[in-house]
Parts: C-alpha cells; sequence; structure tokens
C-alpha cells in the first residue's frame, strides 16, 4: 500500500469518530441555541434568534459562574503546585521501601472524581464531620463547609488538591527522576549547598516538566464538574463552575435551548483554549 | 544538616501521609459502622460496633449488580473502540512524517479537553432518537471518543520508542508491513499497550457528567451514577451504605493502579513525561 | 599539589555488582595519570569515589595523608569535568564561570579579574554574555573545563572529557588540556577508554579490568613492557600479536615451536625463560609493526601467505599466514593478497609471557 | 549474486533534496563502499535498494529486473543495520531464523542452515540467548548471520563497525573483507569513515549532501581526489591544504608557499602561473633533525605530538601555517622544539583555488 493510501485509512476514521461524537453535537448545540426549547413543552418551541445568547451574557450568574471557574482554576494551580512539588522531593528520596511509598502517596489519581467527592461530602457533611471534629478541638471552631460561600469553595479545592496533587506530584517526580546525576554533582563539587542546588539545579531542570503538568491541570480544570456536583447536590449550596450551570439551567431544568447557547460560548473558549495550550507541546511531537 | 533534612522529610511523609490516607481511612470504616453511630457526635475514628452487614445489603436493597454491570459493559466496550480508532492512527502518527501530521495530533488532543457539559445535550437527543439511552453501549462509544486522544497519543509515545529498523529489517526478511507491525511492534510495545488500556478502563469506569445524564432508569445506570444517587432522598444520611457501596466501585480501580503504577505518568501526560 | 592514595578501596553497585576490586594506588602529586580501560572496568567508579560522590563499600581515600574517605564532595575542594558537559544552562556563561567564586565568597573584581583570566585562556571571551543553550558540546565542556579551573584546586578529574566532543573540535581541547597541564602544578586524573588519549597526555597510564588496576606505568613502559597479554593486547592499534608456543630445547639450542614452524632464540633468552617457567608453554607477542615482511625470500626468514591487506592510507596492515597461525604485520609497502611473504621476528622486540598471560622475557 | 544499477535516482523529503540524481554500478562480487559524512543520504541510499523507503524518481535495476516499485519482501536484498535492528523478543535463533520462515522452509532446513551459518560465525553457543544478554561484538555477529543465512543478491551494510569499540573494529575489518572475498558476495557498505572504505572495498562512491562527487577504483579516489572537498574527507589522516602562487622561471616551475618554495623542472610539474592550493599528506612529510638533501625541507616548530595507538601524528607550525606530520611509529615531545621538515615535491597534489578542482597530478 502507498504510504499515503495507509495514512488516510488510519487517520480519517479517527477523526471521523471523533468529530462524530464530540463535534457534531457542537454543531447541534449551535442549532438549538437558536431556538427557545424546552424538552417538557415540545409545542412551544419556536425559533428566537440570538435571544439566548443576549440572556446569558446579562446573565449575572452567567458571569459569577465564569468568573468561579476561572477562580477554581487558579487557586487549585498553585496549591496543587506546591503540594504536588513537596510530594515529588519527599518522595525523590532513596532509601528502602520507598517503591511502596511512592505508589501509596499517588493513590488518589486514580479514583473517580465522583467517588473522591462522596468521600469527602462525608468528612464535611454537617453533623457529623471528623474535620470539623477535629478543628473543634484543637481550635475551637467549626466551619459549615457546605453552606456554601467561602467555605464551600475551600472545600472544592481542598478535595481537587486531595486527589490532583497527587498528579502534579508524579509528574516531578518523574522528571526528577529522570534528571541526569551530573549537573547536581557538579554544582556539589563546586560547592554549592542543597538549597542552592535545588534553586540552581534542579528546578530550572523541571521547569519543562512543571510546565507539561501546569498545563494539564489547567486544561482539566476547565471542564470542573464533580467534585462540585457532589458537594452540591441534595442541598449543598450553589457555587457554580460553567459546566455545574449548564448542566443545571440546561439539563435539570429541561431548557435545551438557553442551555445549548451556554454550551456553545463555553466550547468555543474550550477549544481555543485547548487548542493553544497544546500546542505548547510541540516540541515533544519529535 | 543531614540530620536536619532527615527530621523534616519524615514530618513532611507524616504530614502528607495523614491528609492522604486520613479521608480514605475514615470512609472506609464508616462501612462498617451502625445506623446509629454514623449519627454520633464527636464520630468515632474507630468504630465503636464492627458490622459487615451493610456490606452485604447494598447488593439488595439497590441494583448494585446492574449498576455494575453497566459499568464494565461500557467500559471494557470503550477500550475495544478506542484501541481499535487508536493503534492504527498511532502507528501511522507514529511512523510516518507527514505533512498535516502535527495538526493531526493536535485536534486529536484539543478533543480531549473539550467540556463534556458542552456536547452533553445534543448527545441526550441522539442517544433519545438512537434509542440508545439507559444503555451501557451508547456510553461505550463516547468513552471510546473522549479517551481515543489518549490512546493516540501514548500509544504513538511508545512505538517511537521501538527504533523503526526493526521493523524495516523485518520486511527486508521477507514480511510485510501487517506483519512487522504484528510480529515485531505489537509485541514490543505490549506493555504500554497493556497499560493504556486498564487506563481508560479505569476512566471510563469513573465518569460521572455522561453517565448522569444518559441513563436515568434505575437499571440503566453505571456504578458513579447509581452511588452518588445514594446520597439524595431518603438515603441522603445512611453513610455506611454509601460508603459500602462507594469502595465496591473504587476496588478494581485500585488493582488497575497498582498494576499500571510504571506507566502512569506517561499514560496521563499523553506520553509527553516517560 | 595533592598526592591521592586509595587503600583497599572496593565499591559494589546493588549487593551485587562489583565495580572496583580491592584497589591500591596512588596518584602522584603534580602528574597526569590516566586510568585507562574497557567500558564497565570500574574507571569511572574510581574517579567518583576520589570525587566523594559515591562513598566506597570498603577501603579508605586519602589527600595527602589526610583520610578524607567520609567528607561529601563538596568539601574536598577538588574541580572535575565530566564526560557530558555539565553547565548550568539558566546562567550566562560569565555566571557558569563565577560560580564556583560566588560559592567560595570572593570580591567581585576579584572573581571579575580570574574571570576574565580564563575566559582567555580558553577562548570564551566573546561567549561570555550568552547563555549556553544550544552551543555545541565543545563550548560546553569548555565553560565546564573553564569551571573546573578557576576554584585553582589541587586536583583535577576528568572523567572522559573529549568522549562526546566531535572529532574536529577534539583537536583544540586536547591542546588546551595539555597546555593545562604544562602551566598549572596540578595532579590531574584522566579516566579515558581511548588509548590515543592517554598515551598521549599522560605522564602515567593504569590500565583497568574488572575492577583492578592490572598495570602501572608511564606510556612507554606500558606499550614497550606490557606485563600481561591483556595490556599488550589492548595498547597498541591493532593490539600485539600473541601466538601459543612451546618452548624446546635441542642440541642445536632453543627453539619456540609454534604450530607449523620453529622460530630459533638465542641461547641467554632461552636460559632465562626456561628458568622462569614451570612447563614449557608460553605465548609469544610481538607487536604488529616490529615484524619484518619480505616479498623476497631471506635468511632464517620464515615463509607465509598474505591472506589479506587492509590500505590504511599512510600504512597497510597485511594479515598473514605463516604455519598454522595468522598474524598481523605493519607495512608501509602493498603486498597483494595470496603472494608469498617471509617474516622475521626482530629478538629485541619479542615479548614472552607465560601461560597465564604474565610478562617473563622483554 | 548479481549486479545492481542505480539509474538517476533521487529522493525528496518534503522540500529537502536528500539525494540528487545518483547513478550507482555495483558489479557482481564486488565490495563497493558509499563514502560520505553523516547526513549525507547513504543510509537512505540503503534504505531505497533495500525497498523500505521509495524513491521520489529514478531506476533501480537488479541484473536486468526493474526494482524500483518492488516492496522489499520480493526482491532478495539483505541488510546489516547500524544499529544492529536485533529483535529483542526474539532469541537468537529465532532472529537469524526470520528470514527463512518468510520464505516457508521447512523447521528442519531452517536449523540446519541456522546452525551452519552460526558454525561460520562462531555463535553457535549463543542461540538460546535474547539479543540483550549480548555483548556489541555478539550482536555484530548476529546480525551478520540473519543476513548470510539466506543467499540475497546484495548485501547492504549501514555502517556495521560504528557501533563497536576500537578493539572490535580493528579485527572486524579484516574479517568482514576475507568473508566476502571467499563467499564472493556482492557487498554495499555505507560508511562515514574513509579508512573503512580504503581498507576494505574494490570500488567507492564520495557521497556529499546527496551528491556523487567521485566514484572510481578505491585506492585511485584516493590517491586522486578530483577536489578539495573529497581530499580533505578521503584522507587519513587528513590532508594538509597551503595556498601558494605558482611562477613560471625559464623552464622551471617555483611553487611558492607561505613557508617554502618548491622549485622543479617544468617537466616534472607542468602547471601554468597563477594562485594554486597545494595539498600534502601527513605521511609525505618526514620530520629530520637536519636539512635533507633530497626534496624540500624547511624550518617549523614542533608543537605538539598526539599519538594514535601505534602511531602518532604531529603538529608543526612552519610560519604562520599549521602542519599534520603523520609518524608511523610513537613519537612524544616533552617541550615543543624546532625541527627541519622534508617534502617531496613528487607526491603534492595542486588544486585550482577558485574551481577547487585538482589540476595536478593531471
Amino acid at each position: 500500500m502507498k504510504p499515503r493510501n495507509l495514512i488516510l485509512l488510519t487517520t480519517l476514521p479517527t477523526l471521523f469518530f471523533l468529530f462524530f461524537w464530540l463535534f457534531y453535537p457542537f454543531i447541534y448545540d449551535i442549532y438549538f441555541s437558536l431556538f427557545y426549547f424546552r424538552l417538557t413543552r415540545p409545542e412551544l418551541t419556536r425559533f428566537i434568534g440570538a435571544s439566548n445568547y443576549v440572556s446569558i451574557l446579562s446573565d449575572p450568574d452567567f458571569w459569577t459562574a465564569a468568573g468561579n471557574t476561572a477562580l477554581f482554576i487558579v487557586s487549585c494551580l498553585v496549591i496543587e503546585f506546591f503540594l504536588g512539588l513537596l510530594l515529588a522531593l519527599i518522595l525523590s528520596f532513596d532509601f528502602k521501601g520507598i517503591g511502596v511509598l511512592r505508589t501509596l502517596y499517588i493513590l488518589p489519581i486514580l479514583l473517580p472524581p465522583i467517588s473522591v467527592g462522596i468521600i469527602w461530602r462525608l468528612m464535611f457533611f454537617p453533623g457529623m464531620s471528623p474535620i470539623n471534629y477535629i478543628l473543634e478541638t484543637l481550635f475551637g471552631f467549626k466551619v459549615d463547609w457546605m453552606g456554601g460561600g467561602i467555605a464551600s469553595y475551600l472545600a472544592i479545592i481542598l478535595i481537587d488538591a486531595w486527589q490532583w496533587s497527587p498528579f502534579i506530584g508524579l509528574i516531578l517526580l518523574a522528571g526528577l527522576l529522570a534528571m541526569p546525576p551530573e549537573p547536581v554533582e557538579a554544582a556539589r563539587i563546586d560547592g554549592a549547598d542543597p538549597i542552592r542546588v535545588f534553586f540552581h539545579i534542579t528546578l530550572p531542570y523541571l521547569k519543562p516538566v512543571i510546565l507539561v503538568a501546569l498545563i494539564l491541570r489547567f486544561l482539566d480544570l476547565i471542564k470542573i464538574f464533580d467534585p462540585i456536583y457532589a458537594i452540591v447536590t441534595g442541598g449543598g449550596s450553589v457555587m457554580e463552575t460553567l459546566s455545574v450551570f449548564i448542566y443545571k439551567r440546561g439539563f435539570k431544568v429541561l431548557n435545551i435551548g438557553y442551555g445549548a447557547a451556554v454550551s456553545v460560548i463555553f466550547w468555543i473558549a474550550a477549544f481555543v483554549i485547548a487548542n493553544i495550550a497544546v500546542r505548547r507541546f510541540k516540541e515533544y511531537l519529535v | 544538616m543531614v540530620k536536619k533534612t532527615t527530621i523534616l522529610a519524615v514530618v513532611a511523609f507524616i504530614i502528607l501521609g495523614i491528609w492522604t490516607f486520613f479521608p480514605l481511612y475514615y470512609a472506609f470504616i464508616t462501612a462498617f459502622k451502625s445506623r446509629i453511630e454514623i449519627t454520633y457526635w464527636p464520630p468515632t475514628f474507630i468504630p465503636k460496633e464492627f458490622t459487615v452487614h451493610y456490606w452485604i445489603i447494598v447488593w439488595f436493597d439497590r441494583p448494585t449488580l446492574a449498576y455494575y454491570r453497566n459499568t464494565v459493559i461500557a467500559s471494557v466496550l470503550s477500550v475495544i473502540i478506542s484501541l481499535a480508532f487508536g493503534i492504527p492512527t498511532a502507528y501511522t502518527c507514529a511512523r510516518f512524517n507527514f505533512r498535516n501530521r502535527a495538526d493531526v495530533l493536535f485536534t486529536i488532543l484539543t478533543f480531549r479537553f473539550l467540556p463534556p457539559a458542552a456536547v452533553v445535550i445534543p448527545l441526550y437527543i441522539f442517544m433519545r432518537e438512537a434509542r440508545l439511552l439507559d444503555t451501557p453501549i451508547g456510553l461505550a462509544f463516547i468513552y471510546g471518543a473522549i479517551n481515543l486522544p489518549i490512546v493516540v497519543w501514548v500509544l504513538r509515545s511508545y512505538i517511537i520508542d521501538i527504533p523503526p529498523e526493526l521493523e524495516e529489517s523485518y520486511m527486508i526478511d521477507g514480511y510485510s508491513r501487517f506483519r512487522a507491525f504484528t510480529d515485531i511492534t505489537l509485541p514490543l510495545i505490549k506493555p504500554g499497550l497493556i497499560a493504556v488500556s486498564l487506563l481508560i478502563l479505569a476512566l471510563s469506569w469513573g465518569e460521572f457528567l455522561f453517565a448522569a445524564v444518559l441513563t436515568t432508569s434505575p437499571m440503566g445506570k453505571t456504578l458513579p451514577v447509581g452511588i452518588s444517587e445514594y446520597m439524595g432522598g431518603e438515603w441522603g444520611y445512611e453513610w455506611n451504605k454509601i460508603m459500602a457501596a462507594t469502595f465496591y466501585g473504587i476496588l478494581p480501580l485500585i488493582i488497575i493502579f497498582l498494576a499500571i503504577r510504571k506507566h502512569l505518568a506517561r499514560g496521563l501526560t499523553f506520553g509527553i513525561v516517560r | 599539589m595533592v598526592e591521592v592514595r586509595l587503600e583497599n578501596v572496593t565499591h559494589i553497585y546493588d549487593k551485587r555488582v562489583k565495580a572496583v576490586d580491592n584497589l591500591n594506588i596512588k596518584f602522584i602529586d603534580e602528574k597526569l595519570t590516566a586510568l585507562l580501560g574497557p567500558s564497565g572496568c570500574g574507571k569511572t567508579t574510581t574517579l567518583r569515589i576520589i570525587a566523594g560522590l559515591i562513598r566506597p563499600t570498603k577501603g579508605r581515600v586519602f589527600f595527602d595523608d589526610k583520610d578524607v574517605t567520609d567528607l561529601p564532595a563538596e568539601k574536598r575542594n577538588l574541580s572535575m569535568v565530566f564526560q557530558f558537559p555539565v553547565v548550568y544552562t539558566t546562567m550566562k556563561i560569565y555566571d557558569n564561570l563565577a560560580f564556583p567564586l560566588r560559592l567560595k565568597k570572593l570580591s567581585k573584581e576579584e572573581i571579575e579579574k580570574k574571570v576574565k583570566e580564563i575566559a582567555e585562556f580558553l577562548g570564551l571571551k566573546q561567549y561570555l554574555e550568552i547563555k549556553p543553550i544550544g552551543v555545541p558540546a565543545d563550548l560546553k565542556q569548555k565553560v565546564a573545563l573553564g569551571r573546573a579551573l578557576i576554584k585553582e584546586t589541587g586536583l583535577l578529574l576528568l572523567d572522559e572529557p573529549l568522549t562526546n566532543i566531535d572529532p574536529k573540535a577534539r583537536i583544540e581541547l586536547r591542546e588546551k588540556i595539555l597546555d593545562v597541564k604544562r602551566r598549572l602544578k596540578q595532579t590531574i586524573i584522566y579516566v579515558t577508554h581511548d588509548q590515543a588519549e592517554a598515551l598521549t597526555l599522560a605522564d602515567f597510564i593504569g590500565i583497568m579490568k574488572d575492577g583492578k588496576i592490572i598495570q602501572l606505568g608511564t606510556p612507554e613502559e606500558i606499550y614497550e613492557r606490557p606485563n600481561n597479554t591483556f595490556v599488550a593486547w589492548f595498547v597498541g592499534n591493532p593490539g600485539m600479536n600473541l601466538l601459543d608456543a612451546d618452548l624446546v630445547e635441542t642440541a642445536h639450542g632453543y627453539f619456540l615451536d609454534i604450530s607449523g614452524f620453529r622460530l630459533p632464540i638465542p641461547e641467554d633468552m632461552g636460559k632465562f625463560v626456561r628458568s622462569r617457567i614451570s612447563e614449557t608453554k608460553l605465548i609469544l607477542g610481538i607487536r604488529p609493526e616490529h615484524v619484518d615482511l619480505y616479498t623476497k625470500e631471506v635468511e632464517g626468514g620464515i615463509p607465509g601467505k598474505c591472506l589479506t591487506v587492509e590500505d590504511m592510507g599512510a600504512l597497510f596492515i597485511e594479515t598473514v599466514r605463516v604455519g598454522e597461525v595468522e598474524l598481523k604485520v605493519k607495512t608501509t609497502e602493498w603486498v597483494g593478497e595470496g603472494q608469498p611473504i617471509w617474516i622475521k621476528f626482530p629478538g629485541e622486540k619479542v615479548r614472552i609471557f607465560d601461560k597465564s598471560g604474565k610478562l617473563i622475557y622483554g | 549474486m548479481a549486479r545492481l544499477r542505480i539509474v538517476e535516482l533521487t529522493k525528496v523529503f518534503g522540500t529537502k533534496k536528500v539525494l540528487n540524481n545518483i547513478s550507482i554500478e555495483v558489479p557482481e562480487a564486488s565490495f563497493t563502499s558509499i563514502l560520505g559524512p553523516p547526513g549525507a543520504g547513504k543510509t537512505t541510499l540503503l534504505r531505497i535498494i533495500a525497498g523500505v523507503e521509495p524513491p521520489t524518481s529514478g531506476k533501480i535495476y537488479l541484473d536486468d529486473q526493474d526494482i524500483t516499485l518492488l516492496p522489499p519482501k520480493d526482491r532478495n536484498v539483505a541488510m546489516i543495520y547500524q544499529t544492529f535492528a536485533l529483535y529483542p523478543h526474539m532469541t537468537v535463533f529465532d532472529n537469524i531464523a526470520s528470514p527463512l520462515r518468510a520464505r516457508r522452509l521447512s523447521e528442519n532446513e531452517i536449523k540446519k542452515k541456522v546452525k551452519d551459518i552460526a558454525d561460520f560465525l562462531g555463535i553457535s553457543h549463543l542461540l538460546e540467548r535474547f539479543p540483550r544478554e549480548l555483548s556489541g561484538g555478539e550482536k555484530q555477529r548476529v546480525a551478520v548471520a540473519r543476513a548470510l543465512v539466506r543467499e540475497a543478491e546484495i548485501y547492504l551494510m549501514d555502517e556495521p563497525l560504528t557501533n563497536l569499540d576500537y578493539k572490535l573494529r580493528e579485527a572486524a575489518r579484516a574479517e568482514l573483507k576475507k568473508m566476502c572475498k571467499e563467499l564472493k558476495y556482492t557487498m554495499i557498505y555505507a560508511t562515514p569513515d574513509p579508512l573503512d572504505a580504503l581498507a576494505m572495498s574494490d570500488h567507492v562512491y564520495v557521497l556529499f549532501g546527496g551528491e556523487i562527487v567521485q566514484s572510481g577504483p578505491t585506492r585511485k579516489v584516493y590517491d586522486f581526489p578530483d577536489n578539495i572537498d573529497v581530499a580533505r574527507y578521503f584522507s587519513f589522516p587528513a590532508m594538509n591544504f597551503v595556498e601558494c602562487t605558482v611562477k613560471h622561471m625559464d623552464d622551471k616551475v617555483a611553487i611558492k608557499m607561505p613557508f617554502t618554495d618548491i622549485i622543479v623542472q617544468k617537466s616534472e610539474i607542468d602547471i601554468s602561473e597563477g594562485e594554486y592550493i597545494v595539498g600534502i599528506r601527513p605521511h609525505e612529510l618526514k620530520i629530520m633533525e637536519k636539512p635533507s638533501i633530497s626534496g624540500v625541507s624547511f624550518k617549523a616548530r614542533l608543537r605538539l605530538t598526539y599519538v594514535i595507538g601505534s602511531e602518532s601524528i604531529a603538529y608543526a607550525d612552519a610560519g604562520e601555517t599549521s602542519l599534520a606530520i603523520h609518524v608511523p611509529f610513537i613519537y612524544k615531545i616533552a617541550e615543543p622544539k624546532e625541527v627541519f621538515i622534508n617534502l617531496d615535491p613528487m607526491k603534492i597534489l595542486i588544486f585550482d583555488k577558485e574551481k577547487r578542482k585538482r589540476v595536478w597530478p593531471r
């Protein structure tokens, strides 16, 4: 077979498959977004042009959700980076049994986010929160984690950090372990103490790996949904991100047209950001 | 100096250890507590009465077995689908340097980061029309699609590590390119292939948003959705049952995690970090 | 200015691999000693033990009779250049060179003076203001060498510093290392697998194999009087011809019986060899360039046939068969394949080893 | 065995022409080298001959059959890669048996053939091992065995000696040459090393930047390079080049170089007046204590000597010009010193300064 045909035969089906499931629905989003369309009242469906967009963009709740998403992304990235770096550093020590610890300490990564959310919901649940008990015993105060506002915001960051700091830790650890020993050794022979070695040699060396970890984390955080859902559902107070906003306005209320319009905005924003971000990986294409 | 570092490291290990394992521990022992004990204040950190009752009962007072079955079907099928599309693409993108290769690869990768929430509404309508609502088959296709970028990128990185000379040499020995792929490359990337299969199995296993929207009948739900529904309604405070169910749900994932630990960084970074 | 001494040093990796095996060696002050050996012989491990980057499993390391075995690398006050050029890519080349001095807390003026001096010496002046990213390996290695020299320590360790340098740039760096050796009174330990570098640069060569020093001597001693067959084969290009032989004593004097022909040897040599071995089996060694080769029959010449000729430009390497053995001969004249030839072994160039490979005559 | 003919072959990758209008003829049972620096297109050329890479244009004939479009499995060409390309998940036996299995031979036949070739190459004891358990030299033998186990029309070798250490290389050259002669194989050997080409091949094609710049019998190309680039590349040690001016004086010709003049009869060197570049091989220069009566002698300052195995290269400054001199034995100097250098005017090459083409010898 000619290489050209082989390439077409192997790439086109994949692209088609992806487009069918993940792009074609977006076209539908655009279509629906131009209608007033409730699943429960199909007889009321009518073309309304850009009205859905107008009402979204003038809806303060939408802007709050967008702002919340941005805020979550920034706070989670900062906290997870530092925790992840700390984790990577201590796990890079070499002693007997470190292999087991390296596995155990990154365990949360592969747990389903929704299960993680449920486990933490227990940790935060009013009236039975062991965290509140510890806080009360040690510091004499309690927090209403699920009551909305700053506390809920903190709770969700904690959940995300718990699950994903190990992800950053895992990547940085891989970077640390792949680091050639010579630069550190050379710096030691030059007479540098461990702290200088860390800032002058190790950290600059890790820079590309850190960038990869943060970009991937960033792109995932845009979609943040599960932990918030876990905290919010069944009575928790509202702390909406864009994903939750679509879910609630579009789906739970079954206002498809409106939800589709939010989806279009969100999809385009995510696509542009993701496409720019992933192209930073160009150097890894070989 | 050395001693100070060691002490600091030990302290960090302990703090991070508590932070990582306390929630898991507490959730785990909660599943052994009695109905009354879970409401105790102060909460108990070691169950006073130790009962396995709820570990058994969760199988019966909800269709947990059906959840399990749906999850298994959806995730296993999604692995097959994404490998079927992904392996050929990964191979040509690793072996041929064609003009639009970078665009193809980046387009594929971008799809991984699109928010599911933004396409879930049309997919709901589509699935309803296609009569795939409430079936694991429908979910399997979607999971296959969202995991396809991982398969392409990760397997591509494993294939690149196999020198093309091996295949060429095999072709010069007298075999076709297809045989060279099946006899040489495939056996050599086997560890990577297994790892990436288990990784996407795990990711499909725990997917929530699509499953929550696209399954509505009790018998059609997957584990994450089923369990999340324990939280509402009359079950809302039965944390022992919720936790038992949760742990049943994550147990296979812990086994997968242990199996692919060495490939995890590479798998989660699309083959970028080795 | 530093005499380095290893006493009974043994190093075992992963509880299994014995990289260095009970090593005793003294590196003479202000001389360049090369550790030469095939890959995996333990030479780099030895160097890293001296640097303090590895703590030996057993044994002590002394600098001028001071036991430094427990001292970490940063406190040993030595400098080192690695096989893979190590530069700090986040700093300008100026700061790379200044880095060790800043750690020593020298004044700004002093640092500037020294950096300028070193940059001048290594030809780095026009590069001082750039960061060493994407620059060729030889430039990086010069920066690394500069960083090693600027500290003015008494001990310089070089770990295959030319191996990863492009062959053209190697010539210049080699000259710089020779310059360093001439100008500074440093003890230099130079690890290499390349006999050319060792023979050229070193005052002393230590040949290593399987974690042991097999021979330590001047390049001339190593080349002329290899004390065993491994050294004889390893050094030289091609290595020494080594032929199994049998010492025969007859009424007409001594002969070496090599399968298919006999080589008469002088009386005193025969006697000497006889007195040193218990049996008659031995190994005769002769370097390819020392075999005399004739295309016409000569008195005392052993007849044979030329098998293959390798044209080496300036010289030819002939593989010839005499009796039942093959040996290599270096010639300046081309001799065609299949042509009859006669060879002679000049007595003073013949080396004799016992069956275990130890030198007994020559 | 077959002869190979390549006609006007061109290969374009993207916008880059990696091979440009290549025409090659390889006679049956001959050893042909493709000599060129890394990146010249040697590997691509071999891969096109093997059929794993299609050419952009041009034809390839095996005897008289056009094989340009045949897939590799249908053209019976064997190739040995620089990295040996052993299949890591197969034993040595299965590696060697692979081309036989592709031809659907019976298992008994396969066993016999593999055993024969393994005996021939001395690797019978390795058949049950996996490639990772082999040393570099053993891997190379297995790769050779896999190529030789079937009777291919053409054998292609892509730098099979590059990944061996120098001790193995010096033995491998003679062996490879001998084997090809004995078995009458048609061999195409790609290498960046002028010594490989010189030592082994009957014919050489010099490939620069995807173009063949010169071809012919190996020693002829070596002795009479068409231009400066070939002369610089295909010489070992690398040739010295000196700019000169040629003046006619009656029946004499004066070649004025910066450090000395060569004056010869017009009958000896017959070129017109003008600016030229002289090429002098390092082994045509001799170091002397006193000026010699024959040839041309001039003063120079011996700067350093570099020992390469059993030979040396000395670097001397004659005025502003640095010259490399090959010395066929180990030669070292402690300090730079003044010497005389002798040169035989009949051994020089003269190139046109503008066109860089050889003008003498004609």
